[in-house]
Order: C-alpha cells, then sequence, then structure tokens
C-alpha cells in the first residue's frame, strides 16, 4: 500500500537567524505598574516594534519581556527600569534561536501543532509549544517570528521539514 | 446482475479490477468493496466471532458488523476494514476474515453446533480445570477478527488543529439545513461528513426540496456554502468530543494512509448524525442475504446494485412501503412486505403505495412476522406467520430478505460530555435531550424522521448556532421539502420463536449475542443493561453497539417485562467512532515521538564517535567508540586517560537557573538545605534541595555573580522540575519579592575540563589573559570575562577527583572551545568514565537520589547541623528517619579484592540472608584501584568495616562485599587541591 | 475540560498546563500541608503551572465532579 | 445456602443445555435487606466483596455489602486486569505476592473461572540505568521468594519476538525484566466470582443502596444511614475506592489522598499479536502498558489523566498520548482501530501504597488508597482485611499499611514519587 505519495510540500519558508545578545527582563510586581507604562507594551501579548516593524520588546509572560536585538532606546528603558529597583535584566544570550516563517501556508502549517489563530487573538505574540518545542510566536508583518528554545532548534526546523499538506489538497 | 451496466449516483463508469479471498472481480470507479462484491453476485463476506457462522452485508455504512476484510497483501496490510467504507481502488487486494481454511469452509465453524453449550458465561463455568491458561492459547487463536501487519508502514497523520463559529457534523438534509442557516447569518461554518458525498438519505428519498430533486438541492446548497466561505470535510468522521474541541478523522477511501486528523474547536456545534437503522430479532436473522431496508435502498441508488431477485420485506414501520415502491421500480420482484402493524396503523400515503404494491402482485401481510430466514449458506426463504398464529407458518421463497425495526438516533456523540437522552415510544428509542451549553442536536438524532421536518429541525439549530456564536440570525427563507412521511412506527423486537429458536435470534451479530443468551443471563440474575452488556458482550464489537445495542436492551426489557425507558441502554464510550492508532498519535511516531534536545556539541559528538543516549529529552554521550567497543571498555579507558592526563566532558545540559534580585538570597536560602547568602561573590557552593517531605531532591552548585545574582545548576534529569518547584515558591510565598527566576539552561554551554593537565590546557587554549586569574582560582572560585568576545565563567570545581575546571560559556563559542580542547591535547570522556570517576570518588551519581533518601540517609550530617530552615525540613524530625535501621550511604568493596558486584546487587547479613539490609546503588569497575568499587545503602546497624553478601540473583549471583568509607580514590583530595 | 484560560495567555489547551495539587485546608499544620488533602464532590482549589506557556503559577478552583472551572488567577506578581 | 447454586462444570453447563432453561440461578441478587449485621461493608467493588467473601466464610459473621450502584461498576471491571507482584519494597511485594498465589488458585476456590492467564509482565528498560533500577527490584523479589528475570537484547528477542526490540527507536530497548506468573485476570470475573461466592456463604449483597452518614454513640459506630433505611452494624468497612476521600470528610478526618482519573482503551479485535504483558515507560511524560485480551482487542494504559476528577471521562489527549507509546513499543499496530476509552477514579496516596486501617472509630475501618495496584490486591486484601475487621488485629501483612505512616514517615515510596500522585 502506498500512502506517501498524495501528500505535498506546504508553501512555506523558514528562514533560521542568528541572534546576537538577548535579554529578558523580569519586573518584581505584576500587574508591573506605573513604571511601565510608557514605552513598555503592558497588555499580555503585546509587542513594540522598531521602526522597520520588527519585534523590538516583547510581553510573553507576567512580569517577563523578551528583548530579542537590544537596540539603545530598549536597553535604556531597560536600564531605567532597574535603576528604578522594578526588576531586573537577565543576560539570556544563546537561550534562544530566532526562526522568520513566511509563506502562503504559514498558517496552515501552525495550524498543524496548534489553533494558532486562537492563541494569537487579540495579542501579537504568544508563549507556546510549537511541535513540541518552547517558542514565543509573534506576528509580524511578513508572516511569524519565531523564538525557539536553542537545544529544541534542531528538531523545531526539521518538523517543519515533514510538514506536509493534509491529503484532501491533492 | 452481471453484464448490467450499473447506474448509481456515485459511480463514475469506468471499470476496475480486484481481488477478493484470490478471485478476481470488477467493478467500477465509485464503488466500495462491498457494492462490487454484491453485484457480482458475492453474498458471503465474513464469519462472526465466536460461532464462526457464515455472513453478508448486513448494513451500508461503518456500522457494518460482518463484512470486515482485510486489505492489502502481506506484510503491508490493515485488517478490519468495512467493506461498505472501502472505496474500490484499481488493484484492491481484499480478503475475508476470521476463517480457515477458507471463507466457504471453515473449521471451527462446526463449534456452532455447540448452540446453547457456548452460550453467554459459557467460559465463567468451564475451563477450571487443569487451569484457564492451559485452553488459553487455542482459545485466542480462534477469537479475533483480523490479523495486524508484519509491517504497517503508514505516513504520519498531521492534525489540523482550527477554531470556526458553527461545527455541523454531518451532512444529511439536517445537518445541510443547519450549516446553511448558520453560513447565511454570517457564522464561519465547517461541516463534517463521514461518506466521501454530502446528502445522507437523500440519496435515495423520494421528494423535493424548494421544488428541486433532492439531489440537486444538495448540489445548490453546497454551492452555496461554498460561496459563503464555509468549509466543507467529506470523508470526515466525528470521532470524538473533549471539552468542547471535537476531533475528526479524514480517512479517504475507508483505509488509514493519508488521513488527517481535524480538532476543530467552535462555538457551537450541531450534531446532525441522523439515525442508524436497526433489525429485528428473528430465527437466522444472520444469514448471508438478510440485510436492513436502508441498506438495500442505498446499494442500489448510490451503487445500483440490486440486492436480489426476489425480495421479502420485514418491518413494523410505513418507510417499508415506500421502500418497496422503490425496489420495485428498479426491477426486482418484491415478493411481500410483511408488517407486525394492524392494516389501519398504515398511513395514507404508504397505504396507497400498499395498494399499487398488491397491484403488483406483492404480498403485504399486517401483523405478521417473519419467523425464520430459510436457506443454508445464503437466504432461499423466508418462513412468515401472523403473529396472533406464529403456528400458521408460510414458506415465501426469495434471495433477500430485508428488515427494518425502525431507526436508533445517533444519540452517542451526544450523551458523552453530560448530554442526556429520553426514550421516546413513537420511535421505540432513545432520542436526546437536554446538551449542555454550545451543543444541540437536530434531524434524525432528535427523533425527527420526515424531511419536511428535518429541515426545519435543522434550519433552526443553525439559525441558533450562529446566534449564539454572536453572528446574525439569517432571515432568508428556510428550505421546505416533503419526502416519505413519518414512519408510524410500532415497536417490534422479536419474532415469536422457541427455546431453541432463540438460539439463532442474532441481536449482536459480531459477537453472536442471541436472545438465548439475554435470557440465560437474566436467569443468573444479571439484570441491569450494564451487566448484561458486560456479561454478553452486547454492544463490544466494532459497531460500538450501533446494530444491536437497542435491540438488545428492548429484548432485555421484554424479558424482565419493565418498560424499555426504564431499563435503558448501557453508557456508549468513546470514541464516536473507531479510529487508527497511527491517526491518534500523529506526528508523534518513530523517531519524532518525543522531541530531542541537543546540545551545542551534538553534532561533534556524533562526527567523533560519541554514543549518544536519552538522558530526559536530551542525547549525550556515554562513550566514544574509539575508546573501546562498548561502554565498559571504553568508559575504563576514558577514566583512567582522565586521571593520567585529562579529558572534557559536555555538561551542557546541566538545568541553570538565574536567580536574581535584592532577595535572591535569602529566596535561595529557603529552597536549599544550606545557606546561599553565605556564599561570596565569585565563589559557588555545592548544594542540595530536598522535597516539600524532606527526601532529597537535587543537588548542583549554586554561584554567586554578584550580590542580588546567583546562578543555579541543577542535575541535567531534574531541570525541568526544578524550574518550576523554584516558580512556585516564586510565585507563592515570595510572590511580590525582590527576586526574580529564569530558565537559563540554553544560554550556557558547559564544558568540564578534568585532570592533572587541565590547567595547563586551559591556559592554552584562553591565553595570557585568562592566565593569571585561572592560576589564582580557588576551589569553588570562579572568574568571568571574555572569550573570542563572547561570556565565559571558569569555575573551579571538580567531580573527578582531579584538578578540574567547568567552563560556562555562550554556546557560540562551545564548540571552538571545545576543539581547541582537543588540540591542546585533552580528549572527551562520556557518562561511563564520569560515572566511574564520580563512584571513584564517593561523589553521588544518580540513582542514590531516588525520591526515597534523606539528606541523613546520604551522609549529610553536616549540611543538616547548620540548621537552615528550609523546605522540607520540618518533616525530617519524623520519628522512622531516625531509626537504627535507617539507610545510609557507605562505600563497598568486594572482599578479596577481585569479586565483581553491579549497581543494583541487594546486600544481605550472615544472620538475615534473604532479608536485605541495604544495596548497591552504584557500582563501577575502577581503573585507578584495579577493582570494583561501589557505593550502597545499608541499614546503619551495619558500619564500615562490616562484611556482607551482594545478592544478585538476576545477574552474576553472589559476591562478598566489606562496607567502606564512600571516598575510594585519593581521599585525602590532594589531587583536585594540585 | 479540555482548556484552561490562563490569566495572561488567555483559553489554552488544557495539555500546556500541569496540576501540582490540591490544596489542604489552609492554616495546616506543616504535615498536613504536605500530605492532607479537602476532598469535596462539588469544588477543589488547586495549584497548577501553565508549564508549556507563561510558566506562571496558578490557582485554579473547579468542580471535579464535571471538570467545570470555576475561576483562575494568578498566584504570583504580589497582587494577591 | 450454599445448595442454592450450582457448582460449575463442563458436566452441569451440558445437564442446563438438556433441562432447556431453569437450571442455573442468580449469582447474587434478590436477597433483601436486613436491619443489622455483624458487620457492614460499604462498596460492592473487588475489596468489599472479596473481604465481605472471607467475613462471611473464615470468620462466620453476619455481612451485608450495600453498594450504591451496582456489583462491580467501579474499579474492578474498569482496570486493565493485570496481577504481579513485581514491587520493590518488602512491605508492597510481600503483600502482592500473597495476592499472586492466591489468583493462581481462585478460580478453583471461587469456583468461577476467573481465567487467571500467567503470560508474564515484562517492563521494558532503556537503558543501563534503568537495567540497574530493575535489578534492584528483581534481586529485591527473588529474594523474597518471588520469580523475576532480567532479559538482555537476545533473551527480550527470544521472549518477545513481537516487540522487536532491536528496532531503531527515539528512545531504544535495553532490555527489561520478566514476571512469569504476572498476567492478567479477567476483570469482571473477578467481581461476579466473588459476590456469587459470598452470596453462598450468606452474604447479603444490596445494590442500589446509597449509604449516607454513619451514626455513632460514645465513639462508636453503631450503624450506616443509607437511602434504603438505617442499618445496624457492629463493624462497618468502607470500601469505596475512587470516593474514598469523600468518606474521609464525612467523618471530619482529611485523609492523604487526592482522587486521579486513569485512562484504559482498548482496539478492534486482531488475531493474537501480544502474549504477554508490556509496560514502556519513556522520557517526556510517557508511560504505557498493553496486552491484548483473550477476545483480541489491545489493551491500552497509561498515566493518570493528571488532575483530580470524578467525572470518569477522560481527557482524549492522555489517549493520545498512550497510543504514541503503543504504536512506538508496537508498530505493526499502527492501523489498528481504537474503539472504546473508558476512565476509573482512583484513590491515590501520598506515597503510592494502600491504607488498611481503622478510621477514627475502633469499629470503622477503611480500605483504600489503592492507586494503580487496587485490582491486583483484591484476594490477599480480601483475607487479610476481613481479619482485622473480624479480629481487631491487622495481620503482619497488611500492618504496613496504616495510615499514620505518613505522620511517622514509614513511608511505602516504591517510585520515590514523594506526596505527589501527578510528579510535578
Amino acid at each position: 500500500m502506498t500512502t506517501q505519495t498524495a501528500l505535498k510540500s506546504l508553501r512555506i519558508e523558514l528562514v533560521a537567524h542568528s541572534p546576537g545578545r538577548v535579554l529578558e527582563f523580569v519586573a518584581f510586581l505584576y500587574p508591573a505598574g506605573g513604571a511601565f507604562v510608557v514605552g513598555w507594551p503592558s497588555a499580555p501579548g503585546e509587542v513594540r516594534n522598531d521602526a522597520e516593524g520588527r519585534p523590538v520588546l516583547l510581553h510573553v509572560a507576567p512580569a517577563r519581556w523578551l528583548v530579542p536585538a537590544p537596540c539603545d532606546e530598549i536597553t535604556a528603558l531597560v536600564d531605567a527600569a532597574v535603576a528604578a529597583s522594578a526588576g531586573m535584566s537577565i543576560d539570556a544570550t544563546g537561550k534562544w534561536c530566532e526562526f522568520h516563517l513566511s509563506g502562503p501556508d504559514a498558517g496552515r502549517a501552525l495550524g498543524l501543532s496548534i489553533d494558532s489563530e486562537s492563541v494569537l487573538d487579540g495579542r501579537e505574540c504568544a508563549s507556546v509549544v510549537l511541535f513540541d518545542c518552547p517558542c514565543v510566536l509573534a506576528r509580524v508583518s511578513s508572516g511569524y517570528a519565531i523564538w525557539v528554545r536553542a537545544s529544541f532548534a534542531v528538531d523545531f526546523e526539521a518538523a517543519f521539514g515533514r510538514l506536509r499538506a493534509p491529503a484532501r489538497d491533492r | 446482475m452481471s453484464g448490467n451496466l450499473r447506474r448509481g449516483t456515485r459511480l463514475r463508469g469506468e471499470t476496475l479490477r480486484f481481488r477478493f479471498d484470490g478471485r478476481d472481480y470488477t467493478g467500477q470507479v465509485g464503488d466500495t468493496a462491498a457494492s462490487a462484491l454484491l453485484a457480482n453476485g458475492v453474498r458471503a463476506m465474513g464469519r462472526s466471532v465466536k460461532y464462526r457462522r457464515l455472513r453478508g452485508v448486513l448494513a451500508a455504512g461503518p456500522e457494518e458488523p460482518n463484512a470486515l476484510f482485510t486489505v492489502g497483501t502481506d506484510p503491508c496490510v490493515i485488517p478490519n476494514v468495512y467493506a461498505p467504507q472501502l472505496e474500490l481502488t484499481d488493484g484492491l487486494v481484499a480478503r475475508s476474515q476470521n476463517r480457515w481454511p477458507s471463507l466457504r469452509y471453515d473449521v471451527a465453524s462446526l463449534l456452532q453446533a455447540g448452540g446453547g453449550f457456548f452460550g453467554a458465561g459459557f467460559y465463567y463455568k468451564t475451563f477450571i480445570w487443569p487451569s484457564w491458561h492451559a485452553w488459553e492459547a487455542p482459545i485466542r487463536a480462534l477469537a479475533g477478527l483480523g490479523t495486524a501487519p508484519r509491517d504497517a508502514n503508514l505516513a504520519p497523520v498531521p492534525h489540523e488543529h482550527s477554531s470556526c463559529d458553527v461545527l455541523v457534523a454531518g451532512g444529511g438534509a439536517a445537518g445541510l439545513a443547519a450549516a446553511l442557516a448558520a453560513a447565511r447569518g454570517g457564522a464561519r461554518v465547517v461541516l463534517v461528513e463521514r461518506e466521501p458525498v454530502c446528502g445522507g438519505e437523500l440519496e435515495f428519498e423520494s421528494g423535493a426540496i424548494d421544488g428541486q430533486a433532492p439531489l440537486e438541492w444538495v448540489r445548490a446548497t453546497l454551492a452555496e456554502l461554498d460561496r459563503l466561505g464555509a468549509r466543507i470535510l467529506t470523508a470526515t468522521t466525528l470521532v470524538a468530543g473533549n471539552g468542547g474541541e471535537y476531533v475528526a478523522h479524514f480517512e479517504p477511501g475507508g483505509l488509514p494512509g493519508c488521513s488527517t486528523m481535524y480538532k476543530i474547536r467552535p462555538k457551537q456545534i450541531v450534531l446532525a448524525l441522523g439515525a442508524v437503522e436497526r433489525p429485528i430479532a428473528f430465527v437466522n436473522n444472520d444469514l448471508p442475504g438478510v440485510m436492513l431496508i436502508g441498506a438495500a435502498e442505498r446499494f442500489l441508488a448510490r451503487y445500483g446494485v440490486r440486492i436480489g431477485k426476489t425480495l421479502v420485506l420485514f418491518a413494523n414501520h410505513d418507510r417499508a412501503y415506500a421502500a418497496a415502491t422503490r425496489l420495485v421500480a428498479a426491477g426486482m420482484r418484491v415478493r411481500a412486505v410483511v408488517d407486525t402493524r394492524p392494516a389501519d396503523a398504515v398511513g395514507a400515503a404508504a397505504a396507497s403505495r400498499r395498494a399499487a404494491l398488491v397491484a403488483g402482485g406483492t404480498e403485504c401481510l399486517a401483523e405478521h412476522a417473519v419467523l425464520a430466514a430459510r436457506g443454508g449458506r445464503e437466504v432461499r426463504g423466508a418462513t412468515i406467520a401472523p403473529l396472533a398464529t406464529p403456528s400458521a407458518t408460510r414458506n415465501f421463497g426469495c434471495d433477500a430478505l430485508l428488515v427494518s425495526g425502525g431507526w436508533g438516533p445517533s444519540v452517542h456523540a451526544g450523551t458523552q460530555e453530560g448530554g442526556t437522552k429520553r426514550y421516546d415510544a413513537s420511535l421505540g428509542a432513545f432520542v436526546a435531550t437536554e446538551q449542555p451549553a454550545g451543543r444541540a442536536n437536530a434531524g434524525g438524532a432528535n427523533g425527527i424522521l420526515e424531511l419536511g421536518a428535518v429541515l426545519a429541525d435543522g434550519t433552526a439549530a443553525g439559525r441558533n448556532a450562529a446566534r449564539v456564536a454572536g453572528r446574525g440570525s439569517d432571515a432568508s427563507a428556510a428550505p421546505t421539502g416533503a419526502g416519505d412521511p413519518a414512519p408510524r412506527l410500532v415497536p417490534f423486537w422479536r419474532s415469536p420463536a422457541d427455546r431453541a429458536g432463540e438460539k439463532r435470534q442474532f441481536i449482536d451479530y459480531q459477537n453472536d449475542t442471541t436472545v438465548a443468551d439475554l435470557r440465560a443471563t437474566l436467569e443468573e440474575g444479571f439484570i441491569d443493561v450494564e451487566h448484561v452488556k458486560r456479561y454478553t458482550a452486547l454492544g463490544f464489537g466494532t459497531d460500538q453497539g450501533r446494530i444491536g445495542g437497542l435491540l438488545g436492551a428492548a429484548i432485555l426489557a421484554e424479558l424482565r417485562g419493565e418498560p424499555l425507558a426504564e431499563v435503558g441502554t448501557s453508557r456508549l464510550r468513546p470514541p464516536y467512532h473507531s479510529v487508527a492508532m497511527r491517526s491518534i498519535a500523529g506526528l508523534r511516531v518513530d523517531e519524532n515521538l518525543r522531541i530531542t534536545r541537543r546540545t551545542p556539541l551534538y553534532d561533534w559528538h556524533l562526527a567523533h564517535g560519541g554514543v549518544l543516549e536519552p538522558m530526559d529529552l536530551w542525547m549525550r554521550p556515554r562513550y566514544y567508540t574509539q575508546n573501546g567497543p562498548a561502554a565498559y571498555e571504553a568508559g575504563i579507558v576514558e577514566a583512567r586517560r582522565v586521571r593520567e592526563v585529562g579529558g572534557i566532558v559536555d555538561g551542557s545540559t546541566l538545568g541553570k537557573i538565574e536567580v536574581a534580585g535584592p532577595d535572591a538570597a535569602a529566596f535561595l536560602d529557603t529552597l536549599y538545605l544550606t545557606k546561599a547568602s553565605t556564599i561570596k561573590v565569585g565563589r559557588s557552593k555545592y548544594m542540595v534541595n530536598l522535597r516539600e517531605d524532606g527526601m532529597v531532591l537535587d543537588d548542583g552548585i549554586v554561584l554567586r555573580l554578584a550580590e542580588d545574582r546567583f546562578l543555579a545548576t541543577t542535575s541535567s534529569g531534574h531541570g525541568a522540575h526544578m524550574l518550576s518547584h523554584f516558580e512556585h515558591y516564586r510565585d507563592t510565598e515570595w510572590s511580590g519579592r525582590g527576586v526574580t527566576v529564569t530558565d537559563v539552561t540554553e544560554a550556557w554551554a558547559v564544558i568540564v575540563v578534568a585532570g592533572p593537565t587541565s590547567r595547563t590546557a586551559l591556559n592554552a587554549v584562553l591565553g595570557a589573559s585568562w592566565a593569571e586569574s585561572i592560576d589564582a582560582l580557588t576551589h569553588m572560585a570562579f572568574a568571568r570575562g571574555l572569550h573570542g568576545g563572547q561570556d565565559l565563567a571558569v569555575l573551579r570545581a571538580s567531580f573527578s577527583g582531579e584538578l578540574a575546571f567547568e567552563l560556562h560559556c555562550r554556546p557560540a563559542i562551545a564548540v571552538g572551545l571545545w576543539e581547541s580542547l582537543v588540540a591542546a591535547g585533552l580528549q572527551p570522556y562520556g557518562l561511563e568514565a564520569l560515572d566511574i570517576l564520580r563512584v571513584e570518588k564517593g561523589y553521588l551519581v544518580s540513582s542514590e537520589l531516588n525520591g526515597q533518601t534523606t539528606p541523613a540517609d546520604l551522609g549529610m550530617d553536616v549540611m543538616i547541623k547548620l540548621g537552615n530552615p528550609c523546605i522540607g525540613r520540618d518533616l525530617l524530625d519524623r520519628p522512622a528517619f531516625r531509626e537504627a535501621t535507617r539507610p545510609r550511604l557507605i562505600g563497598v568493596r568486594a572482599v578479596d579484592g577481585r569479586g565483581r558486584f553491579y549497581g543494583g546487587a541487594q546486600l544481605t547479613a550472615a544472620d538475615a540472608p534473604n532479608r536485605p539490609c541495604g544495596y548497591v546503588t552504584s557500582s563501577v569497575y575502577s581503573p585507578a584501584l584495579g577493582e570494583w568499587v561501589g557505593l550502597a545503602l545499608v541499614s546503619r546497624l551495619h558500619a564500615e568495616g562490616a562484611v556482607l553478601t551482594a545478592r544478585d540473583p538476576l545477574r552474576i549471583g553472589d559476591c562478598a562485599v566489606r562496607l567502606t568509607s564512600i571516598v575510594h580514590y585519593d581521599a585525602s583530595g590532594g589531587r583536585m587541591k594540585s | 475540560m479540555n482548556r484552561l484560560t490562563c490569566p495572561f495567555c488567555g483559553p489554552r489547551e488544557l495539555r500546556e498546563f500541569e496540576f501540582h495539587k490540591t490544596l489542604p485546608e489552609p492554616g495546616s499544620s506543616p504535615y498536613a500541608r504536605v500530605y492532607e488533602r479537602v476532598a469535596r464532590l462539588d469544588e477543589s482549589t488547586e495549584h497548577w503551572q501553565h508549564v508549556l506557556g507563561c510558566r506562571a503559577w496558578l490557582r485554579v478552583r473547579r468542580n471535579p465532579s464535571t471538570d467545570a472551572v470555576l475561576e483562575t488567577t494568578l498566584l504570583g506578581g504580589g497582587a494577591t | 445456602m450454599t445448595g442454592a447454586i450450582p457448582r460449575y462444570s463442563a458436566l452441569a453447563l451440558l445437564r442446563a443445555r438438556l433441562s432447556g432453561g431453569g437450571f442455573w440461578s442468580p449469582l447474587w441478587t434478590g436477597r433483601k435487606l436486613k436491619d443489622a449485621y455483624d458487620v457492614v461493608v460499604v462498596g460492592a467493588g473487588g475489596h468489599g466483596l472479596a473481604t465481605a467473601y472471607h467475613l462471611a466464610r473464615d470468620h462466620g459473621l453476619k455481612v451485608a455489602v450495600l453498594e450504591r450502584r451496582l456489583v462491580g461498576y467501579g474499579n474492578v471491571g474498569r482496570n486493565t486486569t493485570i496481577v504481579r507482584s513485581n514491587y520493590l519494597l518488602p512491605e508492597n511485594h510481600y503483600f502482592y505476592e500473597d495476592s499472586l498465589r492466591r489468583w493462581e488458585t481462585l478460580s478453583k476456590d471461587l469456583n468461577y473461572n476467573v481465567m487467571y492467564s500467567p503470560r508474564g509482565v515484562l517492563d521494558l528498560a532503556l537503558s543501563d540505568g534503568d537495567m540497574q533500577d530493575m535489578a534492584r527490584r528483581g534481586n529485591a523479589m527473588r529474594l523474597a521468594g518471588i520469580d523475576a528475570e532480567l532479559l538482555d537484547l537476545p533473551a527480550l528477542e527470544r521472549f518477545c519476538p513481537e516487540l522487536e526490540p532491536r528496532r531503531q527507536r527515539r528512545f531504544p530497548i535495553f532490555g527489561g525484566m520478566v514476571q512469569r506468573r504476572g498476567g492478567t485476570v479477567r476483570h469482571d470475573a473477578v467481581a461476579w466470582g466473588y459476590a456469587r461466592a459470598a452470596t453462598a456463604h450468606g452474604v447479603d449483597i444490596i445494590e442500589d443502596c446509597d449509604v449516607q452518614g454513619l451514626r455513632t454513640a460514645a465513639g462508636v459506630a453503631t450503624g450506616v444511614e443509607t437511602s434504603r433505611g438505617y442499618v445496624k452494624a457492629d463493624r462497618v468497612l468502607f470500601a469505596t475506592a475512587g470516593h474514598t476521600g469523600m468518606i474521609g470528610t464525612m467523618l471530619g478526618m482529611p485523609l492523604p489522598i487526592e482522587t486521579h482519573l486513569l485512562q484504559a482503551m482498548v482496539t478492534e479485535p486482531i488475531k493474537p499479536m501480544v502474549n504477554t504483558v508490556i509496560i514502556y515507560v519513556y522520557p517526556g511524560h510517557g508511560e504505557v502498558y498493553v496486552l491484548q485480551s483473550d477476545k483480541g482487542g489491545l489493551v491500552m494504559g497509561g498515566f493518570l489523566d493528571g488532575f483530580p476528577s470524578y467525572t470518569r471521562e477522560g481527557q482524549w489527549s492522555r489517549l493520545e498520548n498512550v497510543v504514541e507509546g503503543t504504536v512506538a513499543v508496537l508498530p505493526r499496530a499502527a492501523g489498528v482501530k481504537i474503539v472504546r476509552q473508558w476512565a476509573g477514579t482512583n484513590d491515590m496516596t501520598m506515597d503510592g501504597s494502600p491504607i488498611i486501617d481503622r478510621l477514627r472509630h475502633d469499629n470503622v475501618f477503611l480500605n483504600a488508597g489503592w492507586c494503580y495496584g487496587g485490582f491486583k490486591t483484591i484476594p490477599a486484601s480480601g483475607a487479610a482485611c476481613a481479619t482485622l475487621v473480624a479480629t481487631g488485629t491487622a495481620p503482619d501483612l497488611i500492618k504496613p499499611f496504616k495510615l499514620s505512616r505518613f505522620q511517622t514517615g514509614h513511608l511505602l515510596d516504591e517510585r520515590g514519587g514523594g506526596p505527589f500522585p501527578v510528579r510535578l
């Protein structure tokens, strides 16, 4: 019985980026309060993007923000919060691998692991598990930005490589 | 029939060849295996499980209990495929099951001669002597249906997750009307339909909808649904509901292969799963040629199969006349319609059909029943009698006997997860009543069987669903239609029969449950329907009780003399529909059963002879093949080399948690047996955590990076657990305090550099800028800086007893550092050598941290005495932990210095040779000492110097051992301090 | 019950969460805190962690006879 | 009473067939509830029925078993039918072994075929560490006179070729440990066999009788309030499995018990392919035990559903986990279909071992906390618990299962999981 023939690849592109320095900022209190009003994405799953639309500050968990590429502006924001004794900055360089998922079937590809539409409903980013890999998933204009825990990254990429569209679409 | 070109709604004309039980046949594109075989005049398609009775097709859907095939050729076969769902493909190979040597001649079918001897409860009363097991193998060989393949090479099945406003299950009249109403109201609709095409009974029912032929309306509706953006998933069966999420299984062709599992979360679900036709119990009602009326109609309409030349129909409702009319119109002769009801119970429409049938030569008998099917290997006739005088029998010749005892609304999906049902006397069935929020039934599932009412019910359910889902209400006209009128059913369950006959009145076909079985079961006091189900296997077949469940309950009620409403039916279990395990497992199959975590050095290990083994989700090198053929030999070589020269090992899998904030030290003080607050910045400490009940949870090194910043390392296997443990206390007792907990496991690769040349090698690799700080490092101190532009910390700590350093570096430079160390003369070693080095030095290996040991058991008295009031401390004071027989960690060696003993050996003293006083937790052959050394947990009654026996009957037998200091090698620690 | 609503992440699949324990009576002894559990058919107060999501610890009140979730609150952050 | 129930044998079956009906009589139904008993047993599951049987047979006491619903409707009819005594701790393995020996002869003792099938119980090892842990356990068993064998790969291939032990897997198989005398027993038959035998010894089994309260006077129990009225009793035994926590609440005594669901599932019948009981525990919350019933279905189970529940409705995600494990361990079964899933409510204690002890009052007893081991211990528990209830003294075999052990620290934590039934 041949069964594999009917399945076809999804039209997706998954590109790995090697990120440089990455920070996580963790506040002592949550909801974090007044110190985090200006410049901080304060709603759960809110993201601050830079001028090119790249996420630079992601509210990924209670009292926790991911700073995937600390620029001067965000570093200053974090430093000010630390100086105000509102929380701690953690150097998490190497913890996350960054991927960009795009293509017409990008959403469907995610749908083969989670109901990404409902997970991202009303928010720009979410801490999720994609194909058994812990990730931060964010919607960007070209598709999705995904930060995957580094020890899972190889299998994460491989999982996308194996994905096929459901046979109905043959 | 052969020779006549068949016309059916599903047929596409093109001829296909296939093979069944070794013979070649032809069919058409669109056929199923069942329809093509019937068209070829094949009646017998399987044998039952218990009595091995020859069986034909009874039903036209997955409720089919008899015609289950094995598809494919060895080694890749799929057993138990429902023939009415198996789509014909060119070259298909199928065979019947449960027979030997052939379907026609089956040796085991001789068992049925035993009749009542093998009835319900038979096994419980026999085979006691000499033992059940003595009889079991041949009995097992007789049971079962098909054979699992020797190799099931099936593709992984994707699981697609989505949400929608309204999910409609079932694409018949009710489901289509519901989907249409919901979609017109603006709802995002998904419709799943089990068959490859929508329509349900509209495929054969007479009538019209909105002035169109039913199938025209189906086409128009599907087109409109498509325009409205609804998603129509055909060949997709609802299999389970799980707290608001629904699982549907797409299995085209009725075979596993290119399947998909849909996990759909609708705001509202409309269950329009129709109703399943049920048979009536009469003698030999299982002969090939006995078929449900609805099945015969489906085979005719879909595939142009005429089920026989001369038919007898047996029913208790009006639909029999409509069916007979259509069957006659298709060229079959209906010899008789046998109706259990009085003549005046028949409705007007059916009465006029009856008159026409009579005029055409069909005998229509009221208040009559088919008492028995006649024939040997298939139906040759029917014995019919008036119900008032069952002895006045007449024999009718026929080659097919079609039966219908009514319909069981498909409430299966509805009664799981809190839905309820009630008995409806006019249907003789249970219909769904109250459903949890978010769920509604429509059409047949509500017991509504008349087309106009079905459309109205479906429309109402769809409109309501869209409204509750927050979408608009559809104001356009609902489809109206009229078809076969309501069936006017009068419940009738079984024809009169004597006791001998009851043994061949089948209720559950697959398990051969008969009326006689129910009677015997009652006699033994199994009264409740749940007990009867378990005692007779009623409803345990692959049809999940769809054919026989209600019929059995009704006959049970009759035998008990109680109303069916009170007797009830047995609880239906999920899944709603059987589903292949491969589909359930989805992508988590083969190498992808679980995700693999890799360290930055993973590829290097693989490329350089590393033999990797799973540790939790990680893969770690146990040894390197260049050092020996197996772990034991290689481990010795690697461990010896570490002590003689040095070596490096990948410690990146260690869990790492950064604890930061002004309250970090105080927080860690409560989490560890000893205080973290006394660690100075730039120094580290070996620390131990307790579980809430006082048992040792984990150990590791805690580094103080700054006044308000610590890095806690955990063992590789406990990393996830420890992180959650830290986070729990952070979020509960320390909530709102100045402490943060961050998992930085992947942020730091760890390379352990151990051995006498470690410092030299390190200096060579890190260069002059690091030399001074490395030379200055005292035991447990660390230095931080940059290497290749990336963070690096060098900690002087040792678990090998040698001078050793832990390099904590960013992953980006891990491979480079590692390769430089190799170039500097250090060879890698694996976990096997690591364990040898640890045990030689008396350091804990993971087997001592088994959740059963207190810190005192592990000899951590010094730490306990410091009196830090940490988590778990309170419960350490319990009396059991102070008893003299409480175990304590101690060293162990063979008395003669040559004997072997393994971890897991039990230790006994001479005075109690079968009562262990301890056990060996770990042992290694020590290349440094030239003998086996180990650690053991032994009752405190036995002190150092005591001689015990290491007993290992499972592996190598006994070995006399002596208890020793736990430190076997370099007790003074001189090597480490060098 | 197939979903829990994480106060931070919103409604998520149950498999993302890990149950830790049913809470004892408040103010219990150290022994009771570790070993005893309140057993009621209509309500159970528990600690869970959104371990495959934001990793927050939650207090969840549920009806264990129906698995209906009555309330989910964040434990951490100092808010309560 | 004994004469009323015909003895079962092939000959009797033949006579029944010739009699044309009316030969057999009810196994237990039709008894009337009396006003007073020596012992009231609450719960007609395996443990309640077995204890009642021994109370009547061994101690000559007048016993009623009061059951809220149906005989054998709880866990005794919902488990995966595995029996074994391959436990590490002596307190456990001596007790489970006593039970296994009773299983060996139970069909004859009860004159009811419970289909004890010693097809072996095989634990698979995935590493040398697993092999060492199994050796520790197996060695302890062997010293106690219990059978256990460690199997390396060649031995495993001989014992269980259907496993294809050398096949490439995400978690490769290293070896295993087998207890050949372990195996399966037809679960429903145990409930029915004990109910029939107890009835034959004069026990009144009353179904549809809900015990709603305990009446006490001067610190001792005097009887139970039921949905069918008050029943006097000199002694009361609670054997209510998944609802033990509620008994504690009723008596004002919080217990070290959480109630969790444990699922089981079965496939369509296939011809014999698995001839032993396979247990495969792997990282990432993976556990599966799989066997093939005599009817041909693959019967599977795994971990607890993961949170307290009385719904008896298993989580689909756990079913997925169990099926993933089954396909991993038996790839040939990938195309076989699941037809039925169900769940039982398990009393999970804080060390994984049972509680058989007095509860609050001198004449009130508790038989509970069976965790994963309830079914396999029914014969031993019934005999020993009956002695405790009848004589007031616990036999040595069950002395370790005291409720006070959590306070004293005499824990019986076989798996080392601590006071968390679901691993953190």
